[in-house]
This record gives C-alpha cells, sequence and structure tokens, in this order.
C-alpha cells in the first residue's frame, strides 16, 4: 500500500520532464498508474468483503508518533476505488482536454500529488499522516484552482479555497493532537480501542468540535460552503476529480471514519444533523439560482454533501447505508456530468445554461451520457440514483429524531435536484441547434470516455445492485457501523411509502424544471447571501484583518526611532523594575559616612557635566564637557586603583573628542525639535532607568564580593604568567580570547569608517 | 597649519613617541601600559605628523596602509595562540622562553599577542583619522 | 580533537585577515568560499565529534575553568555552528553573483567573514563576558554590512539598527555586572552553581530580566523588534539573507542558553514571561506581513513572527517544547534565507521589490516557483516539509503542557503565514507581469549568463532539497534535536564538561 | 563612596538615555557616549571600589600587596572601553554621512524604511 501512495509522488516528479520529452506516451503513463491501482483494489474487494483487513506500518517519526500506517477496510477500499477509478478516467479526459496545452505537464504533476495524497488520505491509520495527507490535498486543490492563474478571479478562487480548508486543516491538527492525548495513541485501530475512554476524556467536546470544523470546511457545509463553487474556477477535470467524487468527501470520510470513535453523543448527532440538513437545503436553492453551469453543479454538489452529512450525523444503519451508497451513486453521475460541463464548455466557450440549446445534434454520445447521469441524478429507475434515493427516504423515515421534518426536508432538496438534473442534463441539449462560431471537429473520444463509462456504470449498477452491494457498499457500512453488516440492494420494494415519496419528488422536481425561470427569479429575490451571507463575511474577515494589520504596524512601527527606543526602556523598568522592587525592597542606602572630599569631588563633577551636556545650547559645549565626564571618570580609575584603566580613558576619552572635533563642524546646529511634553515624557522615564541603575548597583553589590576568580589571577598572574601588572596578565594571557575579539571589533569599526567615507552611494541597490 | 614650528617638532617627536609607545608595550607586562596603550600613543604620533605634513606625507612616512597593519596585527594576535598547536597545547597558551640578549629578556607569547593588539590598534587609529581627515 | 571547537572561530578569522592583506577583490571572492566551505567542514566535524563522544570543552589558554575563558559545545551550540556554516556558505556563493563589485571593494567579504566568527563565538563561548565579546564582533561587522554602500535607505535603517542595538549591549553588560557583582565568576557553567546558592533568588530574577531584555532586543521580540523591520530590507539581498539566518537566532540561543542553565529556579515567572511574549511576537510580527507590499519588507517582518516560535518552546520549558524550538531555528534558518535569496533573483530579474509590479514569474522561471514554493510552504508549516514538524512538535508540547492559549495562537499564525506566502506567490508567480507588452524589463541583465545563474540558483536549490529531506527524515533530525534539548533540560552535564568533578 | 558612585552611575545612564530619545542625531552620539561610560563605571562598581594600590605585583614580591583593586572588572572595562570606542567612531562617522546624505538631522525625519 505505501507503493500504492508513494508511486504518484514519485511519479509526479518526473512527470514534467518526461511530457517535456515524450509528450504522447506521458498521456498514456498517467492513466495507467490510476488504472491499475483501480485494478489493484478491485480485486481487493472480495478478500475485504470476506472481512478481512489488509494492513502495513513503516515508521516515518516515531519519536512523534508518526508513522505511515495503512489500513485498507470497507470505507477505505470504497474511496480508493473511486479515486483510481475516477482518478483514471480524468487524466484520460485531461490529455484531451488540454491537448497542445503547454502547462499539461505541471498539470498531470499536480494532478498525481493530489490523487497520491488523497489515497494516502484515506488509506492512512495514523492520524497524523491522515492530516499530513489532508493538508497535501488542500494544497494540490490550491495549486489545481489557480491552474488558469493568469485570471486574477482563478487566483482569488484558489487562495479562499487554501484559506477556508486550512482554517479545517488547523482545526483537524488540534483535534488529531487531543485525541492522541485522550486516547494514547495516534493510531486509529488503537483509539478505536479506547473509545470509552475518549467519550468521558475532558477533551472529548473540543476533539468533537475540531474535528467538525475540519470536516465542514473540506466537505463545503454551511456556513464554509462558499468556497466550493468559486473553485469552480479551475479546469473542468479538477472540478470534477476533486470538487465533486473526491476531495470535497474528504470531510465525509473523516467523519465517516471517526464516528466509531466519537460518534452517538448530542452534540456529534446533533450538530452535524443540522448542519447537514441546513447545507442541503441552502445547496439546492442556490443551485437553482445560479445559470453558470459549473456553479450550478457544484451548489447541487454542496448539497449532496449535505445530504451525506446528516446521514452520517443520524448514524443509524439505515442512513449509514444510505450514505454510503450515496456516496458512491454521486460520484458516478456527478462526475460525469462535470465531463459533460467541461466537453460543453471546451466546445462552445459558453457555460450560461440560459444560452446553451439542441447540443444533441452536435454531440450525440455527449448528450445521451448526460442523459443518463442526469436520471441518476434524478433519481429515476433503473439507474443507481434511484435506489439510493430508496434508501434515502428510508433512512429519514426511520430517524431517531425530527423524522417528518427530515423527510420534509430530503423531499423538498430532492424536487429541486430533479429540476436541476434537468437543466443540466437535458436543457443545453434539446432545442434549437446553436450555431457554433468555431469549426468544430467533433468531441475527442478521450473526453467522451469518462461520461459514457461513468453513466454507464450508474445504469450497470442500478439494474444489477449486488454487483456492488456485497462486495463494496457491505463492507463500508460495517466498518462505519464498526461491525459487520450484509446489505443487499434491489431496484423495486414493491409499493412502499418510499416509492411514493419517489413519485411524489419526481412530480415536484419536472414542475419546477418547467417553471424553472420562475423560480430563479423567486430565490434570487430572497437571496440575502451576497449582502449578508458567509462569503461576505469571509472577505469582511480578510479586509478587517487587512484594516488591523496596517494600524498595528502603523502604531508599533511608527519610524520614530525615540518612540521605540521609549517603549524599550518603559519594558525595561516595568519588568527589571517590578523584580527589583519585589525583592530587594526599597534602597537601602548606606555607606555615606565612607566618602573622601576629592572623591565627591569628582563624582561631582561628572554629574555636572553630564547636566551641562543635557542642557548644553552648543555643540562644541557639550563635546567639551563629554571629554570632562571621561577625564574624571579617568580620575576615578586613578584613586580606586586602576592606572591602566586611566591611561585607556584618558587616551580614548582623546581620540573620541578629536573625532567629534573632525566631523562636528559638518553637522548641523543644534536644534530642539520635540516639544516641552515630548522632553518630560522622556526625562521621565529616562530618570526611571536612571534610578533602576544606581538601584540595581547597591543590590548586586550588597555584599562586597570576594571573587574567586580574581584571587586566583592576583595569585598567579606572576607565578603562572610571568606578568606583575595583573590586568595586563589578564588582558593577553587569561582571557586573551576576549582581547582577540576586541581588536576584531576595532578592524572592523575601522573598515566600516573607511566604506563610509570612500564608498559613495549611487549605485544599483542589488 | 603647516606651521614651520609645529612640522619640524613633529619631525622630531614622531621617533620619540614611537620610542615611547614600543617602551608601553614591552613594560605593560609588569607596569601600566600595554600594547592598547602604546598603540594609541604610536598612531597618536602619526597623526600629529598627519596634521603637520598633511595626511599625505604621513601616509609615505608610514610606508604602508593601515589597513595592512590591522591585518599584521591580527595576524600575529593570531599565530601568538596558534604557536601552541605546535606542542600540543591549547590555543593562546602562554609559552615563554628567556633569550639572552643584552640583557636578559624573558619573551613570549603573550608579549607576542600584545604586539599584535598594538600593531591593530595603530592601524584602526590611523585608518579612521586619515579616512575622516581626507574627506 | 579539542581544536575542532576553535576552527569555526579561527578559520573565519584567518579568512578575514587574508583578505585584509590581499584587498584585492577577486582573491577575496576564492579566500571567501574556501573559508566558508572550511567552515562549515569543521563545524560538521564538531558535530559528529560532540554526538559521538559527549560535551566538548576546552580551556583557552589553558587555563582552568572557572578562571580562564572556556568554549563548550553540546549538541545544540555544535547543530548551530553547522547551520552558520551552511548559511554562511550558501549566501557566499549567491553573493558572488549578486554582489556588486563597489561593495566587494569595499570588504564585503572579511566583514562576512568576521561576523561569521562572532556568531560562532556566540554559539561556543562558555563564559558570560565573553559572550558580550563576540556579541559585539557580530554586531560592529553587521553595522558594518547594513551600511556598506551608503545608500539613502541603508543609512537611515543603519541609524536605528544601530542605536537599538547598542542600548541592548549596554543592557547586556549591565547584566553581566550584575552577575560578576553578586557572585563575582563569569563562567557559565560556574555561575549556574552560584546562582542557584545566592538567597534571595529575587536579585537573580531581576537580572534575568536584564537579560531577557538584551537578548529579547537581539532576537527581535515584542515588543522590541522595531530596529529588524526598520533595517533588514534595506541593505543588498544577500546581507539581508545572511541577517535573516543567523542574527536573531543568536539572540534566541542566548535567550535559550541562559534560560536553561542559568535561571531556572522562577520558572513560573520568567519562563511564563517568555511564553506570553512569545505569543504577542508571533501575532504582531505576522500581522506586520500582512500589511506589507514588498516582497522584502513581508519577509522581515515574517522573521519576528518565527521568532515567537522558536522562544515559544523555552517558554514551555519541557524537553519536547525544547526540541520544537531548535526544530523551528533550523527549519527558519533554511526556509527564510532561501525565501531571502529568491526574492533577490526575482528582483534581478525584474528590478523591483514590489509585489504591484511583479508578475509572471511561474511562466518564465518555473523552477524558481517550486524552490519558492517549498519555501513559503516550509515556512506556513505545510506538511510534510521541515517547518510542518516543528509545528507539529510545538503544538504538541504546548498542548501536553496545557497551554491551550499559545497553541491557539501558534496555528492561527501559520494560517496568517500562509496568508502572507500566498499573496507573495499570487502576486510575484501567478499574476500576469504589469509590465508585459510594454518594453521588455531589464531582462538584459547578466542573469541570462548560465554561470552566474548557477551561482545564484545552486544555493537555492541545496537549502530547498534540504528543507524537503528534513520533512521526509524528520525522525533522525528529530532524534538530534531531542538529544540536544535533553542536554539543556539536564544542564549537570554541560557543567561537568565545563568544570570536572569539582564539588 | 559605593553608594555616591552608584547615583553617578544613574546619572549617566538616565543623560544618556534621554540624550538618545532627542531627535538630533548629534545628540543621539553624544547620548551612546554617556551611556557607555555609565555602563563603564557600573562594571567598575560591580568590583567594589578598593581604594589602595593597583592590582601591580611589586618587584621582589609574587603577588600585589593587599589591600589592591579587583583586576578583573578592570581587565572587562578595558575591553568594554575598547570596543565602545570602535563602535562610536563607526557611529559618529555613520551618522555624520547619513545627516550628509539625507540632508537632515531631524531623527523624526527618517522613517522612509519603517512607514510604506
Amino acid at each position: 500500500m505505501l507503493i500504492a501512495v508513494v508511486s504518484g509522488f514519485v511519479f509526479s516528479l518526473a512527470v514534467p520532464l518526461l511530457h517535456r520529452t515524450v509528450r504522447n506516451v506521458t498521456d498514456w503513463l498517467v492513466v495507467l498508474l490510476p488504472f491499475s491501482l483501480f485494478i489493484y483494489f478491485s480485486f481487493l474487494t472480495q478478500p475485504i468483503a470476506a472481512g478481512g483487513v489488509l494492513s502495513s506500518s513503516h515508521a516515518w517519526a516515531p519519536s512523534v508518533g508518526v508513522n505511515l500506517s495503512f489500513v485498507l477496510d470497507g470505507l477505505s477500499l470504497l474511496f480508493a476505488i473511486l479515486i483510481s477509478g475516477i482518478g483514471a478516467l480524468v487524466f484520460l479526459y485531461s490529455s484531451g482536454y488540454f491537448k497542445g496545452h503547454s502547462g499539461l505537464g505541471r498539470f498531470y504533476a499536480y494532478l498525481l500529488i493530489f490523487m497520491a495524497s488523497m489515497l494516502g488520505l484515506v488509506l492512512s491509520d495514523n492520524v497524523i499522516a491522515l492530516f499530513i495527507f489532508w493538508e497535501l490535498t488542500s494544497l494540490s486543490s490550491y495549486l489545481l484552482i489557480g491552474f488558469d492563474h493568469e485570471r486574477s478571479s482563478a487566483r482569488s478562487a484558489a487562495r479562499q479555497a487554501l484559506l477556508v480548508t486550512s482554517v479545517g486543516g488547523l482545526a483537524l491538527l488540534a483535534g488529531l493532537l487531543l485525541l492522541g492525548e485522550a486516547g494514547g495513541s495516534f493510531e486509529l485501530s488503537q483509539l478505536l480501542r479506547e473509545r470509552e475512554a475518549i467519550r468521558s476524556h475532558r477533551f472529548y467536546v473540543p476533539i468533537v468540535v475540531l474535528i467538525m470544523v475540519a470536516a465542514f470546511t473540506k466537505s463545503a457545509q454551511f456556513p464554509f460552503h462558499f468556497w466550493l463553487p468559486n473553485a469552480m474556477e479551475a479546469p473542468a477535470p479538477v472540478s470534477t476529480y476533486l470538487h465533486s467524487a473526491t476531495m470535497v468527501k474528504a470531510g465525509i470520510y473523516l467523519l465517516a471514519r471517526l464516528s466509531p470513535v466519537l460518534g452517538g453523543a448530542r452534540i456529534w448527532q446533533g450538530t452535524i444533523v443540522v448542519v447537514g440538513a441546513i447545507t442541503m437545503l441552502i445547496g439546492a436553492c442556490l443551485a437553482i439560482k445560479e445559470t453558470d453551469i459549473k456553479r450550478i453543479l457544484a451548489y447541487s454538489t454542496v448539497s449532496i454533501l449535505g445530504v451525506l452529512t446528516f446521514l452520517l450525523g443520524l448514524g443509524t444503519r439505515a442512513a449509514v447505508e444510505a450514505a454510503v451508497a450515496y456516496l458512491f451513486i454521486h460520484a458516478l453521475y456527478k462526475a460525469g456530468l462535470f465531463l459533460v460541463a467541461g466537453i460543453i464548455d471546451h466546445e462552445t466557450g459558453i457555460r450560461d445554461v440560459t444560452r446553451l440549446s439542441g447540443l444533441a445534434r452536435i454531440m450525440p454520445v455527449t448528450a445521451l451520457a448526460a442523459a443518463v447521469a442526469g436520471l441518476s441524478m434524478a433519481g429515476l429507475p433503473p439507474l443507481f440514483g434511484f435506489i439510493g434515493k430508496e434508501l434515502l427516504y428510508t433512512a429519514t423515515l426511520q430517524a431517531p429524531l425530527a423524522n417528518s421534518i427530515l423527510t420534509a426536508a430530503v423531499l423538498l432538496t430532492s424536487a429541486l435536484l430533479v429540476a436541476v438534473a434537468g437543466i443540466v442534463s437535458l436543457g443545453p441539449f434539446i432545442g434549437r441547434t446553436m450555431t457554433l462560431s468555431e469549426k468544430h471537429g467533433g468531441v475527442p473520444l478521450t473526453m467522451t470516455a469518462g461520461p459514457v463509462v461513468l453513466a454507464g456504470l450508474g445504469l450497470l449498477i442500478g439494474l444489477l445492485p449486488n454487483l456492488v452491494a456485497g462486495r463494496i457498499v457491505s463492507s463500508a457500512v460495517g466498518a462505519v457501523l464498526a461491525q459487520p453488516a450484509a446489505i443487499k440492494l434491489a431496484l423495486l420494494h414493491g409499493l412502499t411509502v418510499q416509492l411514493g415519496l419517489s413519485g411524489l419528488t419526481f412530480a415536484l422536481g419536472v414542475t419546477a424544471y418547467l417553471r424553472r425561470d420562475a423560480l430563479r427569479r423567486a430565490v434570487s429575490r430572497f437571496d440575502l447571501g451576497t449582502a449578508l451571507g458567509p462569503a461576505k463575511g469571509y472577505s469582511l474577515t480578510l479586509d478587517g484583518m487587512t484594516a488591523l494589520a496596517r494600524l498595528q504596524t502603523r502604531i508599533l512601527q511608527s519610524g520614530h526611532l525615540h518612540i521605540y527606543l521609549f517603549i524599550i526602556l518603559a519594558v525595561t523598568v516595568g519588568l527589571v523594575g517590578s523584580w527589583l522592587v519585589r525583592y530587594y525592597g526599597l534602597m537601602r542606602l548606606e555607606g555615606w559616612a565612607d566618602i573622601r572630599f576629592y572623591e565627591f569631588l569628582t563624582a561631582l563633577v561628572i554629574v555636572a557635566a553630564t547636566i551641562v551636556i543635557v542642557r548644553a545650547s552648543s555643540r562644541l559645549f557639550s563635546v567639551v564637557a563629554l571629554g570632562v565626564v571621561g577625564y574624571s571618570m579617568g580620575i576615578i580609575y586613578i584613586i580606586f586603583g586602576a592606572p591602566d584603566l586611566a591611561m585607556t580613558q584618558f587616551s580614548i576619552d582623546t581620540l573620541t573628542v578629536i573625532l567629534l572635533l573632525l566631523v562636528l563642524y559638518r553637522l548641523p546646529r543644534y536644534a530642539r525639535y520635540s516639544t516641552t511634553l515630548e522632553r518630560l515624557r522622556d526625562a521621565a522615564i529616562a530618570l526611571a532607568v536612571g534610578v533602576l541603575v544606581t538601584g540595581l548597583t547597591l543590590a548586586a553589590t550588597a555584599v562586597p564580593p570576594i571573587s574567586q576568580i580574581s584571587s586566583y589571577f592576583a595569585e598567579n598572574s606572576y607565578l603562572l604568567a610571568k606578568g606583575r601588572n595583573v590586568v595586563n596578565v589578564i588582558l593577553v594571557d587569561f582571557r586573551a580570547f576576549d582581547t582577540l575579539g576586541e581588536i576584531t571589533v576595532l578592524a572592523v569599526a575601522a573598515i566600516g569608517v573607511y566604506s563610509l567615507m570612500k564608498l559613495r552611494g549611487n549605485g544599483s541597490d542589488g | 597649519m603647516t606651521s614651520l614650528i609645529l612640522s619640524t617638532a613633529t619631525t622630531y617627536l614622531l621617533p620619540l613617541l614611537l620610542l615611547l609607545s614600543v617602551y608601553l608595550l614591552l613594560h605593560g607586562h609588569d607596569v601600566p601600559g600595554g600594547g592598547f596603550v602604546g598603540g594609541v600613543v604610536a598612531a597618536a604620533a602619526f597623526a600629529l605628523y598627519a596634521i603637520a605634513h598633511g595626511v599625505e606625507e604621513a601616509r609615505r612616512v608610514l610606508h604602508t596602509h593601515p589597513r595592512t597593519l590591522i591585518g599584521l596585527g591580527l595576524l600575529t594576535a593570531l599565530l601568538s595562540g596558534v604557536i601552541a598547536f605546535v606542542s600540543n597545547e591549547p590555543f593562546l597558551k602562554g609559552l615563554w622562553t628567556t633569550v639572552t640578549l643584552p640583557v636578559e629578556w624573558k619573551l613570549g607569547t603573550p608579549t607576542l599577542f600584545d604586539v599584535g593588539v598594538y600593531l591593530v590598534v595603530v592601524g584602526v587609529t590611523l585608518m579612521i583619522i586619515f579616512s575622516v581627515a581626507e574627506d | 580533537m579539542k581544536v575542532l571547537l576553535l576552527l569555526p572561530l579561527l578559520i573565519p578569522l584567518l579568512t578575514a585577515i587574508i583578505s585584509l592583506l590581499v584587498w584585492d577583490r577577486r582573491l577575496q571572492r576564492i579566500f571567501g568560499v574556501i573559508g566558508m566551505a572550511g567552515l562549515l567542514g569543521s563545524a560538521v566535524g564538531l558535530l559528529r565529534t560532540v554526538c559521538k563522544e559527549g560535551i566538548q570543552a576546552v580551556q583557552v589558554g589553558g587555563w582552568p575553568a572557572p578562571f580562564g575563558i572556556t568554549l563548550v559545545a553540546d549538541v545544540f551550540a555544535a547543530i548551530m555552528v553547522v547551520m552558520a556554516g551552511l548559511m554562511g556558505l550558501a549566501v557566499m556563493v549567491y553573493s558572488l553573483t549578486s554582489m556588486d563589485k563597489r561593495r566587494e571593494s569595499f570588504g564585503y567579504y572579511p566583514l562576512t567573514h568576521i561576523m561569521l566568527m562572532g556568531v560562532c563565538g556566540s554559539f561556543l563561548t562558555g563564559d558570560i563576558f565573553n559572550l558580550y565579546v563576540w556579541f559585539e564582533v557580530m554586531l560592529i561587522a553587521s553595522f558594518v554590512l547594513t551600511e556598506l554602500g551608503s545608500e539613502k535607505a541603508q543609512l537611515e535603517g543603519a541609524i536605528k539598527y544601530v542605536t537599538l542595538n547598542l542600548v541592548s549591549s549596554a543592557l547586556f553588560l549591565t547584566a553581566v555586572g550584575v552577575l560578576y557583582g553578586m557572585v563575582g565568576t563569569l563562567n557559565m557553567a560556574d555561575l549556574a552553581n552560584q546562582l542557584a546558592k545566592v538567597k534571595p533568588s529575587g536579585l537573580v530574577t531581576t537580572a534575568s530580566m536584564l537579560f531577557f531584555l538584551a537578548f529579547g532586543i537581539k532576537a527581535a521580540v515584542f515588543p522590541l523588534f522595531f530596529w529588524l523591520p526598520a533595517s533588514y530590507h534595506t541593505p543588498p539581498v544577500s546581507v539581508s539573507a545572511i541577517f535573516a539566518a543567523l542574527l536573531t537566532k543568536v539572540g534566541v540561543y542566548a535567550l535559550i542558553r541562559v534560560f536553561s542553565l542559568l535561571f531556572t529556579g522562577q520558572t513560573a515567572a520568567t519562563h511564563g514571561l517568555i511564553l506570553a511574549v512569545a505569543g504577542l511576537t508571533m501575532a504582531t510580527g505576522v500581522l506586520g506581513a500582512v500589511a506589507q507590499n514588498d516582497f522584502r519588507r513581508l519577509l522581515s517582518f515574517h522573521i519576528v513572527s518565527q521568532i515567537g516560535y522558536m522562544i515559544m518552546g523555552l517558554g514551555l520549558f519541557t524537553p519536547l517544547g525544547l526540541a520544537g524550538s531548535i526544530f523551528h531555528i533550523v527549519h527558519n534558518m533554511l526556509a527564510k534565507t532561501n525565501l531571502f535569496l529568491i526574492s533577490g533573483v526575482v528582483h534581478r530579474v525584474k528590478g523591483t521589490y514590489q509585489l504591484s509590479s511583479l508578475g509572471g514569474l511561474s511562466r518564465s522561471s518555473p523552477g524558481l516557483a517550486i524552490l519558492f514554493l517549498v519555501s513559503a510552504f516550509s515556512l506556513a508549516g505545510m506538511p510534510p516539509l521541515s517547518g510542518f514538524w516543528s509545528k507539529l512538535i510545538l503544538v504538541q508540547a504546548g498542548l501536553q503542557a496545557r497551554e491551550y492559549t499559545i497553541v491557539a495562537v501558534a496555528l492561527v499564525v501559520s494560517l496568517l503565514t500562509l496568508y502572507s506566502m500566498t499573496k507573495i506567490w499570487n502576486e510575484v508567480f501567478w499574476k500576469t507581469d504589469p509590465a508585459e507588452g510594454e518594453q521588455e524589463p531589464a531582462k538584459t541583465d547578466s542573469f541570462g549568463e548560465a554561470e552566474s545563474s548557477l551561482a545564484l540558483l545552486a544555493p537555492i536549490v541545496v537549502i530547498g532539497c534540504l528543507i524537503v529531506s528534513i520533512g521526509l527524515a524528520a525522525q533522525p533530525v528529530f532524534a538530534l534535536f531531542e538529544k540536544a534539548a535533553h542536554q539543556l533540560m539536564n544542564p549537570a552535564e554541560y557543567i561537568r564538561a565545563v568544570l570536572g568533578e569539582l564539588p | 563612596m559605593q553608594t555616591v558612585m552608584a547615583f553617578v552611575v544613574g546619572a549617566l545612564y538616565a543623560a544618556g538615555l534621554y540624550l538618545m530619545m532627542r531627535r538630533s542625531i548629534f545628540k543621539l552620539i553624544i547620548g551612546l557616549a554617556l551611556l557607555s561610560h555609565g555602563s563603564n563605571l557600573f562594571l567598575f562598581l560591580m568590583g567594589y571600589l578598593t581604594r589602595g594600590g593597583p592590582p601591580i605585583t611589586p618587584p621582589e614580591a609574587v603577588r600585589p600587596v593587599a589591600p589592591f583593586a579587583d583586576p578583573l572588572p578592570q581587565a572587562l572595562i578595558l575591553t568594554a572601553i575598547v570596543i565602545g570606542f570602535g563602535v562610536q567612531a563607526f557611529a559618529v562617522v555613520l551618522i555624520r554621512r547619513a545627516h550628509e546624505t539625507l540632508g537632515t538631522d531631524d531623527l523624526d525625519k527618517m522613517q522612509s524604511t519603517d512607514v510604506d
């Protein structure tokens, strides 16, 4: 299974190169990979249906609990078959759709990455690995939606899809990590055993909420549904593959996968059912409103995703059966219809259903496939869709809560979807034949193959449902319910309530189709979505965030150096001051007696000169006063036994004053720029720091230190280091390493001054 | 600027100050002084010379670009540390030997290190002063 | 193999000295690359030795600790030195093409080497005052590199950069002074022993606040980061890149070092503060980035934001958290440097950093586009790239420590990071070039020459591959970081390596 | 005397920082110089002021005669002074160049690199 997943990634690396060199072979190679995977998974249906589970595990980062462990059970098998099977058709279709497009190699690569990630997602037993693949599907979806990146709408749609699903991704990561904490493992198979512990864990509610956010964003549930129709900016194969058949069902997969672990509680059931039902209705209504064929399909997909969600929320046996069957059915007919929409778009350049008509004569095969898929969507016998609808009604009628409301909602939705099916699969093909502006050479076989195969399967399974019932559906249902299930599907059950409801649905749907224009106007009138809907919320959030970011940045990064300094000093006073006061108390001033007059005088000179500098109004004056400060410090050094320091201080001070005087005459007059208030504010904080430093000095030397290090130096400087001047010995021997750094600093400073003076600007900034 | 007295004085002051600087350097190990102060004095000698005779002339008397002095100084300091590797001692380990020239003279890697400091300081100070003064 | 500890310092110094003495632009280029390669080689050797034989220490000058200056390499320090060598080499090769002749003739290469020496010195020293010295070496070199060329913006940025960093240095010196005043020693291992004995320990915490501020300014944490966005985008791009790779990380390194070795007595207060600052740094940094419309300014603000993640692990102060921090440092060095290098290539091709005037690069340079995607998505923590793992580990550590707020902030900030990365991607790579149709832009640049573009692209490709390989081979990498974190959490081994078996 | 000097140090820090917060670049450089004086003196005080001999071993002795001043802070300050000198020399010239190139000495007029 590792090979099954990894092969796609590896192949994706090679494809762009291959495509440049052996174009035609590549077209077939990329179909071959998913097709062979499809065959592989198909052969596995038998053993899995017999109750087997295939697993393999490879360590990746075991220290953080991440392993590439894969488990193939009924649920993942269903998904794997859809991914590989529809994948093969989509790759085939793409080769025709993008014939001659220069970016096809890149497109294949993205699509392969997606396919591999999606397979990884449904096969992973390790939840972190699952998350990794989940994010990879988001990423590849971003690249695929924005494939046509010259259009700004495609770029923003791609980003919208990425951001919305990434919100979910983050929630998923947090949720899964909490789940791992609660269950003590990241392996799903392990977690399943800990279900009781998890359900009573204090993390249970956060986990459920986070997982639901993840599932709802990925599967375009209200209020996150808006990204999916916008994602129709993607090329048709992408819409088919990602946005109807596979990726958007990842959220459904997640709910199904985790419902044995997390399901059952009121919060789980209630929220999922309500959100799913709302999504179902909104999707159906918005589908009616649209005229763009791909957006219509997208909204109907949203609606079906809502159906699947609420069925999984119900969690009853009937509901899960319906969900699994419907998931399968929907993948078949919706993928087919998307491919058809792509053909229409490709051949006519028009996606507006009100402008499309009579295409049946131009593309008869496509029309036939569309019709069959449309019938399945409408839920008419003898198609697979009909079976699904029966199961759906069975589930709602048996629902443990609000069964009549749910049934009514499903009835309404289904009726609307019947109308939608008519609009997309019938409307464009009947009526007056359009005149196509360009020379029309017929739809290539590579493109029609997909719709035909998918529609044909819908018909075949409808007629012989037990082809899949035992092998695929049963084991999938069993996996979701975490107990074996044997399911028989049949086209007709006799005269039941469900049949009656189906009939009613169809009748209502046909009426809606016939009055579709009136209906569209009516829905548009009540539509508040553009003004108040979540899409608006998304853009408001982005704008708000940008505004906040600008505001914050303007305040923080104001460009005023003195404000930066002020903030830094204020933080210093706050942090250091609070600790000093808390633990050292207020100043303890001792040692006043031990003062000699000339020492005090020197100190006084320093302070006086400092005050002069602060208040000086002439540059020369302040430079001289600065010199005085330096020399007085030298005197202090002499008094307290530091002749080396004094010599250094004197020489450095002289150099500094010379340097200042040298550059001084170029500088402007001393100017007063700040207001008095600013000066007072700055003075206050500067004084506060001064007081702080004084306090620190007293606190740190409250007990005169007896430095063991210094004694060692004094003891050994002559005996071991052969020098009488201890300070010099420290500098050139004990701590010569410091001095090495010091002279390096000097050297760099000299290079700096040299470059500042000699290297004049006005070159290019590269 | 170039008064006769100053230029004559500096011409004689230069070697004297340089001598003083070397004294400070070599005796720094035992009395206050050392490479840094010595270097500053030496640099001051050249700086004075530059004031009196102009930077061009001072550069000529110096014979070499201050940058080279910096490089040589750093190299000397580095070498004084690396010598210890030869006798398998850690970097910058002080090694001493006594040379009996006219007077007994202790010579060690720390002295060499201080010479490096001296050279760097001379180079740096002059590089800064020359660059600024030439502008 | 004690000499291995010194080579990361001596090789750059020697290279710089040779450059100073020959001062020939072309020779400097050659020595520059050789020196960096030597640095990287010695660093790898050091890391191998440390992993095999435990923490290495050498007493410079042969004076026993705590009297002389000690160089110490634990796994963390060795990793950082390796990264410094790697980034140095990458940027050096990149500079061969990207750096202009004027700057090359005024000491670009020796300055970079000396900066690297300061950086490695800061990583390896075991003496707190010596750390100050290496900080200054690194700083002065970075000062000069910032202004080198004296463009208007450079000078403006440099003034803020210099001023605020000098404040940081003054605080650092004050902090060192306080420690010496209290316990009379400078050796960090010795300090760890002595500080534990000081009563009342409140003064130790006060001193720790000084260190936090001094290193916090260097690391550019909230609210001390102003110098960084003001200056990082002003020098040539290879300088921005090496700064982004190393300088703030030295601040982070120092924070981690002192707050795991010296100041562990009041973790509730000190590390709690660090955690809060981590969250604020992430948030304000990323918001700053969101507000930008210039490629490099945007990246600069992201540096700030990512620093938050690096100190988050320190704030949590658990082995997993620290391992996450180290992982994030390493990952961020790679990703951020690469993004800067890419921005430089973009600038070279299109002549601007303004997002609005850029476009069309995914068509004209698909290879560069892929490399950008890898680095940008890694920065945003997308799996399976390096950034994902560090994010995963930090988040996991946060959850285990029950610090849910910081986890939430970290996750939301990673979303905003993704947002701003896609902003660059959409604008620079996907959008059509606004200049298209008009005169062909400055494509006549020397970029066309195969040789020069190789030197530009090779570092980007290598770093890109590293980002991917760390992502794919997360286990061995993480095991190394875990080991480093383990050593940090148990300073006894460090202290023993420095002081020997003293009581 | 330690106490008196503690106040001197405080005054140096306060004055230095206050000047750095002015908008004139010239005051900035003077402020930096005062700040560095302040931190050097602070370091000196950390060795505790000792009247008496410098830490020099007199001839014929093998160690300095007590009481002598703590040599280690002196060495540290020496290093710090020299480093400070290098940095300041650079800063002085930087500021001069900035003034020359930007045509202003008002720091508040230098915000183009911060504000978009």
